[in-house]
């Protein structure tokens, strides 16, 4: 067993098949997102909020290009525990609970994904990680790993019931920084996807299990998309709803080594794939803000239609061939749940559809415009659209090589086109009899279940806190029905006979294990 | 107000005995400890007293850290000194005529005693702590009969005196190490006439010690008036 | 039944009564009274302990030894009277589990 | 003999000078005595550290007897590792008590005798860390248990002085309890020094039980001394009546200091078994403390009361490695080598949070935890200090808290014993829950009132640059593994005579 760091084992950065499509994603979202930063925060704003930017991104682009466990998690932790300084910029009271909520969310998975490493490193006796994928089946504690890391990966991109997290870091957090988070952060889930979970060897109750949650969650964070009135929730719904498509490739690929080769390539396109849409998405939401002049704002609309299609998977867009892949991988599967899912994909791109056109509306609704270097942050954002269109087609791969082909066959073509033809009906319908039409008041607030909770702790803890009348220099302690207690018990042993004779008791137990 | 009987701590120290004595009981009948080499090590530096010995050169480095605790403790009860005592402050007993004929009677003996001690400790049982305790006493005798006042540790002449036997007894045992032998390892031609230096200023710092714990917390006393 | 045993046995016993006065006492001064008691039990043990050589002769190093431990335990009480001295001064109180006036303490 | 081979003498005799001299100096000159004396020695701890790594583990023989008749000092890897410890957090906090304790005003700090209690501390613990012979144990003990009373009740008010009485006699208790071990060990082996009894155990024989008793009392004193749960009950009060940068010194140091005592005792000196039960049993105390002592900073009021319970919790940490003995000299130097890495993060960070939090008590003139609202706009510093520590005590990258938590549950469950890696985990958490309550209210609200900034706050950055070095001591870890690794406690040839 090699100790962790005694300096073989850690800090060991490499590129193997699977590093090279997440640098490369990680690396021009994060230079992007914050070349896009530079130019449109002002000046006073900048040291504060690089001062998280750069080393987030230090860690964003570490955690792909890491080859060994501990810096894996080294990273992973560096990336995502700065990203609280960029959800908490603005220091509004709903910024810093969004901020709270994140923290303890990304703490807990730390913990997590720190027992499933740890685990793994004991079992395999490596720290190195490109192996591990291949390993995992066949450990004792494989499905302890398995569940694990499956567990970080929820909280990671936001599954059912968590599915709040997204929307709520990207609503509070500026919207450069919140495109790096929506097109990298998410993305390091799909990573820890291809790195730790199972490549086939797992039971098959696994593959369907999980395969179910990911469609769960497409579904049900689609839903709780629709009802929310802010862009930017919408689009972090809809990245909750599009990881729980990319969590159905990895868990096709848990069980069958066969599907697992599929489901490799599917995550794969589909993170690069949706990491450059959702990006630009974000910053696109922001830059028709920006925009002043009618033609200009038309053009830049047009373009934000892009990537929205490309969401849905429209013919000819990066979603086309990410779609084909994942349909690819769930078919390998076999067996009737897996056919469940292949039909629901269609269906669940119906959910993606039905997202863009309220983001669409709600991009549309005129807003308070935001001053600022309108010319530059479109450049930015035009780079990132070339990215869009050509990179998931143009990538140098054989995973690709099968949806390129059959692109242009009717069949797939009308597979690709019927659900958002659907949500469009759904769409003028809703239009019709709904009060305030496409622009309806929102039902669910970002962060939905996780909002709901903090509020309620934070409340709690208020009543808890409330300063008592201080009395002669003494300040009282809470008040709250489990700290008095707890807080009595301390008081109470601290009392010297006590706990002095504990001391002598505990001294006696030793010497009688010593007479043993 | 009485203290009642507490039944836990009762039992616990039952336990106690319990365990300890079957410990001793269970211990081997004949053991020869490490009088042998000790003796063998005192005879090889022509020390007569093995205590001795084993104090100031087997286990030197002990007796250097035990200086210190002393020292430690002095300074220790010093910080405790209340600040709003005045520094002319008797304790009371300057018009005890006994007290007074008797302080001055015998301490001059204790004196002559406290030199016995140091100077018999080589061969017999006695040395520095116990020369220091007889000397510490004396100190207690005269600051009861006025001669000593509670403050006197403010005294720089004091502090040096407190802390003398402590950076002697340093000097002796890093010489060696200037020498290129280790820490308290005594050449063994001045080994005599080196130690019984040190145990005289030990003698003095370790008596100024007592003293100094008896009257950091001493109480009542008056302020003295000639001054004002 | 050899003479060393009894102090030993002694020594034990006096330790124990120690203790308890340590643990149970609620005056200060009783308590390091108590630690003193404790002492002079472990003392005892010492010195009995080292007699147990074939030749009679005493082991020095317990000798080395209690006389080390009895500089330590005067430290030690004389800090802790000095301290209590202090804080009976201070606030009226000769007992450690009791709140002073107006501090809180633990 | 060459000067190198001195140095476990030195960095016990220097200090000890030093506390004399300081004595003598009067209040104008003792601090700079103290400050030199503080550089002095962290020069001969990297001296020691680098001699070390350089020859490998060596013995001292002071007097030139060597064992058993005469007392033999011990510098190993951990040792070396301690005693640099306990230099660099000292000279952080002789800085620091310099700015701190006003030379107009010598009262407030034990009649100006801070600065000799101090060295005398240092002293103390540096002869702890190297000392090979049970019973210097005993007496470095004594000299650790007293200057740390004397400080702990240096403000001489009635709280300061209750807590020094208790901690007083939690230090009696102990003291005798160890004496009377190690009165019980020598009566069984008639043998004092530790890299011999560890021989001499092994082969067993008449004496056994009372060796075995002996060693128990012996630990259980220590344990005492340790603060861990349930013997944490002098520490709380102790720790936070205490000026700041005692209480820096107490919790980063003195704990740690007897806890290597305890490291030498159980895993250098008593060979595996010998006191069946004893390693598990202090393994579920340390499991329970890391769970209890985080349960109580969570519902701290009083901002130093908080620190201090958050010190228990991180004293458990140190006792999952005793359950992981036995399994292998893999397994053992991983385990070792975490625990000294989160002993030396931990007193990095701790130093550096116990300052933060002086210096807003000092600031907000109070220490309520719920008053000290808005304390990140105002002192922006101070709350970046306490944040950047909260990461090290959560245990996350790149602080040395995740290297030695990934450490030991990587050798916990090798092991097996999966348990003590859930404990870790949930501390870890626990962790979180409170340092996010307390950064929760520094971040909230508009300011409370704030003192102005006075000349201590010159030394913001000190305590920062504490949490900071913690923060990415992950990366030392190597070196810490390597120190763990050169004549482990007394586990070498090299360091037996």
């Amino acid at each position: 067993m090699t100790s962790a760091f005694t300096g073989t084992g850690a800090f060991t950065f490499g590129l193997d098949e699977t590093s090279i499509p997440f640098l490369a994603l990680f690396a021009v979202v994060w230079l992007l997102s914050g070349l896009y930063t530079a130019i449109t925060t002002p000046a006073a704003d900048r040291p504060r909020l690089f001062a998280y930017y750069v080393p987030s991104a230090v860690g964003g682009i570490g955690v792909a290009a890491a080859s060994d466990a501990v810096s894996f998690y080294l990273c992973f932790a560096l990336m995502a525990l700065p990203a609280w300084g960029l959800i908490t910029h603005t220091r509004s009271a709903e910024s810093r609970r969004a901020g709270a909520i994140y923290l303890t969310l990304t703490v807990v998975g730390e913990a997590l994904l720190l027992a499933a490493l740890v685990l793994l490193v004991v079992e395999t006796g490596t720290t190195s990680l490109p192996g591990y994928r291949d390993a995992i089946a066949g450990l004792p504690s494989a499905a302890l790993i398995t569940t694990l890391v499956l567990a970080t990966i929820a909280l990671k991109i936001g599954m059912l019931p968590l599915s709040g997290i997204l929307s709520l870091t990207y609503t509070y957090t500026p919207t450069g920084p919140a495109a790096a988070l929506a097109g990298a952060s998410t993305k390091v889930g799909a990573l820890a996807m291809l790195r730790l979970l199972p490549a086939g060897g797992m039971p098959p109750g696994w593959a369907d299990a999980v395969m179910v949650l990911g469609l769960t969650t497409a579904f049900g964070a689609a839903v709780l998309g629709v009802l929310t009135d802010h862009p930017r929730a919408v689009l972090g719904y809809s990245s909750a709803s599009q990881m729980g498509l990319v969590l159905i490739a990895a868990g096709a690929g848990l069980s069958d080594t066969n599907a697992a080769t599929l489901a490799y390539g599917a995550v794969v396109t589909y993170a690069l794939h949706h990491g450059l849409a959702k990006a630009a998405l974000v910053l696109g939401d922001d830059v028709v803000q920006r925009l002043s002049g009618r033609r200009a704002r038309s053009v830049a609309l047009a373009a934000l239609a892009l990537p929205a299609l490309a969401l849905v998977g429209a013919p000819l867009t990066s979603g086309f061939v990410a779609k084909y892949a994942l349909k690819d991988a769930v078919h390998a599967v076999g067996g009737d749940i897996s056919a469940a899912v292949y039909v629901g994909l269609s269906w669940a791109a119906v959910g993606t559809a039905a997202l863009m056109l309220r983001f669409f509306a709600l991009t549309l609704q005129p807003r308070e415009t935001t001053p600022g270097n309108a010319r530059g942050a479109a450049l930015v954002w035009g780079l990132l659209l070339m990215l869009v269109a050509t990179a998931t087609w143009m990538w140098p791969s054989d995973w690709n090589q099968h949806a390129i082909s059959s692109a242009f066959s009717l069949s797939s073509l009308w597979a690709a086109l019927w659900p958002g033809l659907i949500a469009l009906g759904v769409w003028g319908v809703i239009a019709r009899i709904v009060p305030g039409g496409t622009r309806y008041r929102a039902v669910v607030e970002p962060g939905d279940l996780l909002t709901m909770v903090a509020r309620g702790a934070s409340r709690w803890a208020a009543r808890a806190d409330r300063p008592r009348p201080v009395a002669a220099g003494r300040s009282e302690a809470r008040s709250s029905s489990l700290a008095e207690p707890l807080l009595g018990a301390e008081r109470g042993y601290l009392r010297w006979t006590i706990a002095a004779t504990t001391f002598v008791l505990v001294a006696l137990a030793l010497a009688w294990l010593a007479l043993g | 107000m009485r203290d009642r009987i507490r039944v836990v701590p009762l039992v616990a120290a039952i336990a106690l005995f319990a365990i300890i004595s079957s410990t001793v009981l269970d211990l081997p009948r004949e053991s020869a400890g490490l009088s042998e080499e000790m003796i063998g090590g005192a005879a090889a530096i022509h020390v007569n007293n093995v205590v001795t010995a084993v104090l100031l050169d087997f286990r030197g480095y002990d007796t250097l850290l035990e200086i210190s605790v002393l020292m430690l403790a002095t300074v220790a009860v010093l910080s405790l000194r209340d600040p709003r005592l005045g520094t002319r402050r008797r304790l009371t007993g300057t018009a005890d005529l006994i007290l007074r004929s008797l302080g001055e009677a015998v301490t001059p003996i204790m004196m002559v005693v406290a030199g016995y001690l140091v100077w018999v400790g080589s061969t017999k049982p006695g040395g520095a702590f116990q020369a220091g305790a007889v000397l510490g006493a004396g100190g207690i005798l005269l600051a009861l009969t006025g001669w000593v006042r509670p403050s006197w540790a403010r005294h720089s002449v004091i502090r040096l005196v407190l802390s003398v036997g402590l950076l002697a007894f340093i000097a002796v045992s890093v010489t060696p190490i200037l020498a290129g032998r280790t820490l308290l390892d005594y050449s063994d031609d001045m080994r005599h006439i080196v130690l019984l230096i040190l145990e005289s200023i030990l003698t003095l710092s370790i008596g100024a010690s007592m003293l100094s714990l008896f009257l950091a917390s001493a109480s009542g006393g008056e302020e003295d008036e000639e001054a004002s | 039944m050899s003479t060393y045993l009894i102090y030993a046995v002694g020594g034990a016993l006096i330790f124990s009564i120690g203790t308890y006065a340590l643990l149970a006492q609620r005056h200060i001064m009783h308590k390091v009274i108590g630690a003193n008691i404790m002492g002079s039990g472990i003392f005892m043990v010492l010195i009995a302990l080292g007699k147990r050589t074939p030749d009679g002769v005493t082991d020095p190093v317990p000798q080395a030894m209690v006389l080390t431990g009895i500089v330590v335990t005067v430290a030690l009480t004389a800090l802790g009277l000095s301290i209590a001295k202090r804080y009976y001064t201070l606030t009226g109180l000769d007992d450690l589990d009791q709140d002073p006036p107006a501090c809180d303490g633990r | 003999m060459s000067l190198g081979a001195q140095l476990p003498a030195l960095l016990v005799l220097a200090p000890l000078a030093a506390s004399a001299l300081t004595f003598i100096a009067g209040r104008n000159v003792d601090r700079y005595v103290a400050l030199g004396c503080a550089v002095v020695n962290t020069a001969l701890a990297v001296a020691l550290a680098a001699r070390v790594l350089d020859v490998g583990a060596w013995r001292y023989e002071v007097g030139g007897w060597g064992a058993p008749l005469g007392i033999d000092l011990v510098a190993d890897g951990p040792a070396a590792l301690f005693v640099l410890l306990v230099a660099v957090v000292g000279l952080a906090v002789t800085v620091f008590a310099t700015a701190y304790f006003h030379r107009d005003d010598p009262n407030a700090y034990g009649n100006g005798h801070f600065w000799t209690l101090w060295m005398f501390m240092w002293t103390s613990l540096n002869g702890l860390c190297l000392t090979g012979d049970a019973f210097n144990v005993y007496v470095c003990l004594e000299l650790v248990g007293i200057s740390a009373v004397g400080l702990a009740a240096l403000k001489g008010d009635a709280r300061a002085l209750r807590a020094g009485a208790r901690y007083l006699f939690a230090n009696m208790l102990a003291a005798m309890t160890y004496l009377l071990g190690v009165a019980l060990l020598y009566s069984a082996t008639a043998n004092l020094d530790m890299a011999m009894l560890r021989v001499v155990l092994a082969e067993g024989g008449p004496g056994e039980s009372g060796a075995a008793v002996g060693i128990a009392l012996m630990v259980a004193a220590l344990v005492l001394k340790t603060a861990l749960v349930p013997a944490h009950f002098w520490l709380p009060s102790a720790h936070s009546a205490a000026p700041t940068p005692v209480s820096a010194a107490l919790s980063a140091l003195v704990v740690k200091g007897t806890y290597f005592a305890l490291l030498r005792i159980v895993l250098g000196m008593t060979p595996p078994g010998f006191v069946p039960g004893l390693n598990v049993l202090l393994g579920v105390l340390g499991a329970v403390a890391i769970i209890w002592g985080s349960i109580q900073a969570l519902l701290q009021t009083r901002i130093k009361q908080f620190v201090a319970y958050s010190t228990v919790a991180q004293i458990g940490y140190l006792f999952i490695v005793f359950p992981l003995a036995g399994a292998g000299a893999d397994v053992m130097s991983l385990a070792l080598g975490g625990v000294l890495l989160h002993a030396a993060t931990h007193g990095l960070a701790k130093s550096g949070l116990f300052m933060a939090a002086g210096s807003l008590m000092d600031r907000f003139g109070t220490d309520d935890l719920n008053r000290m609202r808005g304390a990140a706009r105002t002192a922006p510093v101070l709350t970046m200090t306490v944040a950047l520590a909260g990461v090290t005590m959560m245990g996350l990258p790149p602080s040395g808290g995740f290297g030695s938590k990934f450490q030991l549950a990587t050798a916990s469950i090798s092991t097996g014993q999966w348990w003590w890696a859930v404990a870790l985990g949930l501390g870890g958490l626990l962790a979180a829950a409170y340092m996010f309550r307390v950064l929760a209210i520094m971040l909230s609200g508009p300011a409370d009132a704030l003192a102005p900034a006075d000349a201590a706050i010159r030394l913001e950055w000190l305590p920062l640059g504490l949490a900071l070095a913690a923060l990415f001591f992950v990366f030392a870890a190597p070196l810490v593994n390597e120190l763990a690794a050169i004549g482990p406690l007394l586990a070498s040839g090299a360091v037996t005579p």
